[in-house]
């Protein structure tokens, strides 16, 4: 195992930082479902990490389980060197972990721009009263996020459709509208369940780039979980393989593309 | 892979130049035609909020439900105008649809839901067994998890038992929407042999909604492209792939061969056929 | 023409973000308040007051109240009636533990003890979701019926287990008692109407308002995304309640001034105040009132209608009310299943758009 | 003109009570209509609100009715009764509860514009108790009586007077509630049979008197020895329960049997089409009841019009009569109902009436309540001081200084 | 044995039986909820529909009476006829389809997809609206319910437990009514469980239950489905109605014995058929024995909250009650 300080070059020259994430030995069980067996990996500061895997292989799982909102029976979870001790979904979110879902997870009642203030809840403080009355610090707080969020509906493009509730939207802005909500956070790290599920290839080349921008520009880490190869290969920095709830593979996109295991159990034919 | 001469020329669907609106006010197709002939493998493509769902729904008339209508055109089935009959009525009459998103019945178990597609049979419990066979021997998958409750089976199982649910009803036509959405690409190809199996086999006609244009157009016979409710674009499946238009904004391929995705961030497209 | 938004363009967020972005809302709200508060109270009389205009703005702060829990939190709960209990029987206790207080605070203070009461029952709806929360609340509405008409000490003791409202003074004049004028009563009333009301506008709009929306769209996802649940919920129930005490302490103090527990405050109560908030609609404060309105004047108009216009007996009348009432439910809940505020929303988006229909 | 406000309740859980009284109220001031063109040549008129016995729409009912001039409000539930109270008396408008509602009304110096004669509540407790006293020979020592009761305020009024008199009388009290409706009495009826009480006295109201019938009938607790109060002894309290209710006993402030008056409304009111309900009430107990009450009503109007000369009466001469009011014997046979309730006159002191009532049985082969007793007396030694102390702490409460009008 | 202890026993039986008079009218929401995600809190007034015109058919009473006569100025109530218990079951039953169908028709079906709140007050609507129609129908007297049910304590059981306990111990008393109640208790139980898990019909109501959309696309009528579960619906508050009218005659309070049945469906689990049985049997016993030991210390009358507040206390350890579906929650 790499020691936590290392760094190194990706593929195409960029350094990534020391390990930001540690998953060791997690294993998670439905009653008799053992979901994941033993599972260790990592993921480091400003790398884009792939998750890939069959249906069912448990790549979900693995990320309720980063958010906290899958507890495993067994196994640690390390967060920025230290151990993450038991904690609730809520409490993760405000250590800066923010996600997207793999069935939309919009809040439907509401509005895009609501949906992405939502995001921002980590950052709002003021108390109940002031609120109640609107005076001082809520006021303030409200605008001040205000702006932070414009700022992520221009870069997502969206400024159209600010004040439409989400409900009426296409799908494909939906899950732009989720990327959002997730950004409003500003996290620093970034979990995206099969963002470009549902797309066509246009749409992911849109949401491919806003991906790659946010880790750039933001310094944020990605870690996402797609079944588009194409996608994985192009722009993730490193790729884990799951299948059955093992891991099966762990790499570069490129050594895990030859990983004859990875082809037998998921590529299915040698990818391009 | 296949070449477009083995279309027959018998249509069994005509959809023509229908409108929808939803709640009364939002007008989500506009003048959308097709024609699924009998025995093929008709492919609906287009991107997010194009109408392809709304086609289908259309069709199988499940859009009462969702508070649409059509509004004008009109849909036939073998010459008969369907759009007043129910689900039901179209069930019994071949067309079934498989619904975007799985919509597998959660709390009952695999099997069960997959006799829940026989529900519109009259032909004696015989018969159906003898299908669920069938069914079981397309996917041997479903026939492991037969005795799980649907809601706790992975994304690929709940496809695979989304279509099997629909065989069982012995259709001649089946509207899919979006089989390949969510699905590891190793279970595509899987799902899209069977649906060729199917068709080749059983003789099914497909109506195929798909996003995936590359793997759609592998296995259609034919193909619609729809921009913004709107049919803009239509032809042999062979044609289609070749057509510059669609290879840059379908396939992603510029005349270099395949994009990489970390080159997308370099370049802004426009929509040629809107503009 | 009256609804453009064109020409009416927002140049700060804040601008962006007040109650009513549209220039003719703003002016329809002044005008609304400036009658509320300048011209009826000098022309009302004690039917208006008492059948009519007091019982409104009464359901309507309940309506808010549960419209928090309901609508924008999405806990559903049935026992309003309960709640309103707690508000009237603290009113009560303090009215008569110190009579030199004023009402105003002894008002406040009763929606402050029903806050906690409300937040205590809140607890399981930590664990319970959906109808069995509903059920749950049902446990707090019967549970308070009985202890108030149990535990003499909440009505000091009186033979029959009545409360009376003792004659009480804000500013001097009489709010509760005998000798209230129908102005009084209704001042009194439209006074904490109009202060929930902008409470509630405010909580709803900000980040309070917006975790609730969020635990009621998709909890799981809510919380995922930083939304402290326990907090959220207890803040609504708390909140809600809070507005549901007042509701019951005016109720009690200024509306019918003599109350007894299981009778006011049973669970017809809680279901009429749901059905208010639906048939208004869930989520929308105008949604209370038009709730609350409708269906404080819904029965008395059909009486007004039946028996003194068309002169058919009282009791066919009520029979036939009953099947009016419950079928313009049902037709209503058909034609519009998002609330009298949801048309209104329609009407409006179709004048905005008028004379284009898409 | 005048008006008479009807707050009935024909909708609702209690419409079985509801429709009988309405009907007897309403038929008697239609007969004075028909047969002496209305009171004093002053025609009746009546205006029927109804309430679903809902205290919410009791207020719109009087809000509504009484600028028509209403003399006199019989608003026929306890909680309507408390909440009119204030406003009635601000506004100057009388009162009359007729056996229910505020027991301390009796203190007419208190409550100058209530009135619940011929009887209230902790009268009905002391004269059920006065009862067994003469049924057990004067001496009620070491038995025991179990009070069944609504849960409500309505049901709570006589224990504190059962309270005092099983103290005076040495009998042993236990009482059990029943939680509104009052459709699962098991629990209740099971401790009744293991303690085997030797009477059942019941304070009940709507379908808690039917299922307590019935109840009673299934663990075998003998029905003579369990009296109900005189809102638990109609007809279809007992029908539910068929032959199994045979002998059970009720209380009754107005005696059920053949009256002349019945016959008259029968012809003049009923047969002429004119009749509130439709005329199947006829003679049933609370029918007989709202006649009652009307005949009290009509009483107090000719003497108010008596005392102020004038045949269209308002609401302050109407309290004056009601406070004048005097039934006699011989009036009442006058009046064609002979013996329907007790003597007694009403003063400035006492708004209460005389508290008599009589125990009646249930024969369940004719399907008749018959009177059993002649009107017995309560123990006013008991009942007067709780009523003065009620009274005196409301006017306490209330800043009213006790006095006469 | 003491008496004391016999006589707690005596307690369990009586609420057992008690909790299988609740469970009866809990069937009735199961069924509906189950196929519809309706919660319908008409089951109660549906009950107290179905007894009234079951006496009112028995009577030979006429419908609408009073509203005929008011408008036009007639004097008609009765036809002058009576009819047999059992063929006016039968007429009852056939009302209670044409009801089910209506219901469906003019008001639910338009309702389709609908948020559970919304469909929720739509039922509270129809109870006002079948209440008034009821009302309107045959009157609001009370009417008793003459169809031949046994009526008082068993006397066989009293005698041949008389003495268990010595002179103190009466014996056991246990209603004739509960009784009957219990069998066709379980008869109807047996015979839903056995609709819903067995036939074709049962599976497609369970197929509703989960995903209208998915069950229209395979050619399930939901029409048809709802039309089916709301008669069945009819049936059991046929069965609940005449079981609790011929405790304490028909008249409106029937409609509230609804409210017994939700602490049993929230104990049972919403969408379970034993569990309606077996949520109303630990209701029965648990309230029973609570105001048998622990009411009388805190004033008794305790039975109305606190079959919710076990109902509740349980649910806290089990969020979709005893036998209720699980909640599949996954993202
Ligand atoms: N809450 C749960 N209860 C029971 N089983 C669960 C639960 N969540 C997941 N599982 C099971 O765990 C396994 C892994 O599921 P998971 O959703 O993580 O798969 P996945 O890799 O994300 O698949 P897909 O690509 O289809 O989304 C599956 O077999 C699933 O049925
Ligand atoms: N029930 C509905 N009510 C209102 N608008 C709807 C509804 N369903 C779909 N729409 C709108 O109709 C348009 C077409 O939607 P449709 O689902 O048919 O697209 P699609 O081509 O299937 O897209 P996708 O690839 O995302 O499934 C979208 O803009 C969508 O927002
Ligand atoms: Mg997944
Ligand atoms: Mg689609």
């Amino acid at each position: 195992m790499k020691d936590t300080f290392d760094s190194y070059v990706t593929d195409d020259g960029r350094t990534i930082g020391g390990v930001m994430m540690d998953m060791r030995g997690i294993t998670l069980r439905f009653g008799g479902v053992e979901a994941i067996k033993d599972i260790s990996f990592d993921i480091r500061e400003g790398e884009i990490r792939a998750i890939i895997g069959p249906n069912g292989a448990g790549k979900s799982s693995m990320l309720n389980v980063i958010s906290g909102f899958y507890h495993p029976q067994e196994g640690e979870v390390w967060f920025r060197g230290e151990k993450r001790p038991p904690m609730k979904p809520y409490q993760v979110a405000r250590q800066g972990i923010a996600r997207t879902f793999q069935n939309i997870a919009l809040f439907e009642g509401m509005s895009v721009l609501d949906n992405i203030m939502t995001g921002r809840l980590t950052h709002m403080k003021s108390g109940m009263l002031a609120q109640a009355l609107w005076m001082g610090k809520a006021e303030r707080e409200e605008t001040e996020n205000r702006e932070a969020v414009e700022r992520i509906i221009d870069f997502l493009e969206i400024q159209a459709i600010r004040k439409t509730p989400v409900s009426r939207l296409p799908y494909g802005l939906k899950k732009r509208v989720e990327l959002a909500r997730a950004l409003a956070a500003e996290p620093k790290l970034l979990l995206l369940d099969e963002p470009m599920a549902g797309m066509n290839v246009e749409e992911k080349e849109d949401m491919s780039r806003y991906i790659l921008d946010v880790n750039d520009e933001f310094g944020t880490t990605v870690a996402l979980i797609e079944h588009d190869m194409g996608v994985v290969m192009d722009i993730s920095d490193r790729v884990v393989v799951m299948d059955y709830g093992r891991k099966i593979g762990d790499g570069t996109p490129s050594e895990v593309r030859n990983n004859q295991d990875v082809i037998d159990a998921y590529l299915g034919v040698a990818h391009d | 892979m296949l070449d477009t001469t083995e279309t027959t020329t018998e249509t069994l669907l005509e959809v023509n130049n229908i409108e929808v609106i939803y709640n009364h006010v939002i007008l989500v197709l506009k003048g959308v035609s097709l024609k699924v002939p009998k025995g093929g493998i008709t492919a609906l493509l287009g991107g997010n909020g194009a109408g392809k769902t709304t086609t289908l729904k259309a069709i199988s008339n499940l859009l009462q439900s969702e508070r649409g209508e059509v509004t004008k055109g009109s849909i036939r089935y073998r010459g008969d105008r369907v759009q007043d009959l129910t689900p039901t009525d179209l069930v019994q009459r071949g067309v079934i649809q498989v619904m975007e998103g799985r919509h597998c019945f959660e709390h009952l178990t695999i099997e069960e839901n997959l006799m829940t597609g026989a529900y519109t049979r009259r032909d004696g419990s015989g018969a159906v067994s003898a299908d669920l066979e069938m069914v079981y021997n397309y996917f041997p998958r479903l026939r492991e998890r037969r005795k799980s409750q649907a809601g706790y089976t992975s994304g690929g199982e709940q496809q695979m038992c989304a279509i099997g649910r629909a065989l069982m009803s012995r259709p001649e036509t089946i509207l899919l929407d979006e089989p390949s959405m969510g699905l590891a690409p190793q279970l595509v190809e899987e799902i899209f042999g069977i649906v060729k199996d199917l068709n080749e086999r059983e003789g099914v006609s497909f109506l195929l909604a798909e996003q995936n244009t590359n793997v759609a157009l592998r296995f259609a016979h034919h193909g619609y492209i729809l921009e913004s409710g709107r049919v803009v674009m239509e032809g042999p499946a062979a044609e289609l792939r070749e057509n510059p238009d669609v290879k840059e904004f379908y396939l992603g391929m510029s005349d270099e061969g395949r994009k990489s995705f970390r080159d997308v961030r370099s370049y802004r497209r426009r929509k040629r056929w809107l503009a | 023409m009256l609804y453009r938004e064109a020409g009416d363009f927002k140049t700060t967020y804040k601008a962006d973000s007040q109650t009513f972005p549209i220039a003719f809302d703003r002016w329809r709200y002044w005008a609304v308040l400036a009658v509320a508060w300048l011209v009826i109270p000098f022309v009302i009389n004690d039917y208006w007051a008492n059948a009519i205009l007091v019982p409104f703005l009464i359901y309507a702060i309940a309506a808010i109240g549960l419209n928090i829990l309901t609508g924008y939190c999405g806990q559903v709960s049935l026992g309003t009636g309960g709640f309103m209990a707690v508000g009237a029987y603290a009113c009560y206790k303090l009215m008569t533990s110190f009579p030199d207080v004023s009402m105003l605070v002894h008002i406040l203070l009763a929606g402050g003890i029903t806050a906690i009461v409300g937040a205590a029952f809140g607890l399981p709806s930590l664990r319970i979701k959906g109808f069995y929360l509903a059920v749950a609340t049902l446990a707090a509405q019967f549970f308070l019926v009985w202890l108030f008409n149990k535990v003499s000490w909440f009505y000091n003791y009186s033979a029959s287990g009545q409360i009376n409202a003792p004659e009480r003074f804000v500013f001097g004049h009489a709010v509760t008692g005998a000798n209230t004028t129908p102005a009084a009563q209704y001042l009194i009333c439209l006074l904490f109407v109009t202060g929930c009301a902008l409470l509630a506008r405010n909580l709803t709009r900000g980040t309070i308002g917006r975790s609730w929306m969020a635990i009621r769209d998709m909890d799981i996802a809510a919380e995922i995304i930083g939304v402290d649940p326990l907090k959220a919920k207890l803040t609504a129930f708390a909140v809600s309640s809070f507005f549901i005490g007042i509701s019951g302490a005016l109720f009690f103090a200024v509306y019918l001034g003599a109350v007894e527990v299981g009778e006011a405050f049973g669970i017809n109560k809680s279901f009429l105040v749901l059905f208010m908030c639906i048939i208004g609609g869930l989520g929308s404060l105008f949604g209370s009132f038009a709730g609350a309105a409708f269906l404080v004047l819904l029965p008395v108009a059909l009486k007004v209608l039946g028996v003194d216009v068309l002169g058919w007996p009282t009791q066919i009348v009520s029979h036939l009310q009953l099947v009016v009432v419950g079928g313009l439910i049902m037709f209503f809940l058909i034609k519009e299943p998002h609330g009298l505020a949801q048309m209104w929303r329609h009407i409006k988006e179709k004048l905005r758009l008028w004379p284009f229909p898409y | 003109e005048l008006v008479i406000p009807d707050l009935s309740y024909r909708t609702g859980p209690y419409a079985a009570g509801g429709i009988p009284f309405s009907d007897g109220y309403q038929d008697y001031f239609a007969l004075l209509n028909a047969r002496d063109g209305g009171i004093g040549g002053e025609p009746v008129r009546i205006v029927e609100c109804e309430t679903g016995y809902n205290t919410e729409k009791g207020v719109e009912c009087y809000e509504a009715t009484k600028g028509e001039g209403a003399l006199v409000y019989q608003p026929l539930s306890t909680g309507i009764t408390y909440q009119l109270i204030p406003k009635a008396t601000a506004d100057g408008i009388p009162i009359h509860t007729l056996g229910y509602g505020r027991t301390s009304a009796a203190e007419g110096e208190v409550f100058n514009w209530v009135f619940n004669y011929p009887g209230n509540y902790w009268d009905a407790a002391s004269v059920a108790v006065n009862y067994l006293l003469d049924e057990n020979g004067g001496d009620l020592s070491g038995k025991t009586i179990a009070l069944v009761y609504h849960n409500s305020a309505y049901g709570k009024e006589p224990i504190r007077t059962l309270e005092e008199l099983s103290a005076k009388h040495g009998f042993t009290l236990s009482t059990l509630a029943v939680d509104h409706p009052g459709q699962e009495q098991k629990s209740q009826w099971l401790q009744i049979r293991r303690e085997r009480p030797d009477y059942v006295v019941m304070w009940g109201w709507g379908v808690m008197n039917q299922v307590a019938v019935q109840e009673a009938a299934n663990v075998g607790f003998p029905m003579e020895n369990f009296i109900g109060n005189w809102w638990a002894g109609a007809e279809h309290d007992v029908t539910p329960a068929g032959a199994a209710a045979d002998g059970y006993k009720s209380l009754n402030m107005n005696r059920i049997q053949d009256y002349p008056v019945l016959d008259e409304i029968q012809t003049m009111v009923v047969d002429a089409g004119l009749a509130a309900g439709a005329g199947d009430n006829l003679g049933k107990v609370l029918y007989v009841r709202g006649m009652y009450a009307a005949m009290l009503a009509a009483e107090a109007i000719a003497k108010a019009q008596e005392i102020h000369g004038v045949s269209d009466i308002t609401p302050a001469m109407m309290r004056d009569g009601m406070e004048a009011l005097e039934i006699t014997e011989a009036r009442m046979t006058e009046l064609g109902m002979g013996g329907i309730g007790p003597e007694f006159s009403v003063n400035c002191q006492n708004h209460g009436g005389s508290g008599e009532g009589l125990v009646q049985q249930w024969n369940a082969a004719d399907g008749v309540f018959v009177p059993l007793t002649d009107f017995i007396a309560p123990d006013d030694s008991v009942i007067d001081p709780l009523i003065t102390e009620d009274a005196m702490a409301f006017a306490a409460e209330n800043n009213i200084t006790p006095g006469c009008l | 044995m003491s008496a004391d202890f016999l006589y707690g026993i005596e307690v369990v039986i009586n609420g057992l039986m008690a909790g299988v008079m609740y469970a009866l009218v809990a069937l009735g929401f199961v069924l509906i909820f189950k196929a519809s995600g309706i919660f319908n809190y008409a089951q109660g007034v549906m009950a107290l529909f179905a007894a009234l015109t079951l006496v009112g058919v028995m009577e030979g009473q006429v419908p609408f009476s009073h509203l005929i006569n008011a408008v036009f100025g007639t004097e008609i109530h009765h036809f002058g006829w009576t009819v047999p218990a059992f063929a006016a079951i039968l007429v009852t039953l056939g009302v209670m389809i044409f009801f089910a169908w209506a219901v469906h028709t003019f008001v639910f079906r338009h309702l389709v997809g609908q948020e559970p709140i919304i469909l929720f007050m739509a039922t509270i609507g129809l109870a006002y609206f079948l209440e008034g129609v009821g009302d309107l129908m045959w009157g609001s007297d009370i009417k008793t319910l003459a169809v031949g049910l046994p009526q008082g304590g068993s006397l066989f059981v009293e005698d041949l437990t008389a003495g268990l306990g010595g002179d103190d111990f009466y014996g056991f008393f246990i209603d004739k009514l509960d009784m009957v109640a219990t069998l066709v208790a379980i008869v109807l139980v047996a015979a839903l469980i056995g609709f819903a898990q067995y036939t074709k019909q049962g599976r497609a109501m369970r197929a509703v239950a989960d995903d209208h959309q998915a069950a229209l696309s395979v050619g399930i009528s939901l029409n048809y489905i709802w039309v089916l579960v709301w008669s069945l619906a009819g049936l059991v508050a046929l069965v609940a109605g005449v079981m609790w009218g011929a405790k304490s005659g028909v008249q409106f309070s029937l409609s509230l014995i609804a409210l017994k049945a939700l602490p049993v469906l929230m104990l049972g689990g919403f969408t379970s058929i034993p569990g309606a049985i077996v949520g109303g049997l630990i209701i029965g016993v648990g309230e029973k024995l609570f105001e048998y030991m622990i009411g009388p210390m805190i004033g008794g009358a305790t039975e109305n909250w606190f079959a919710y507040v076990l109902a509740l206390i349980f649910l806290v350890f089990r969020p979709q009650g005893l036998f209720g579906e699980k909640i599949i929650e996954r993202v």
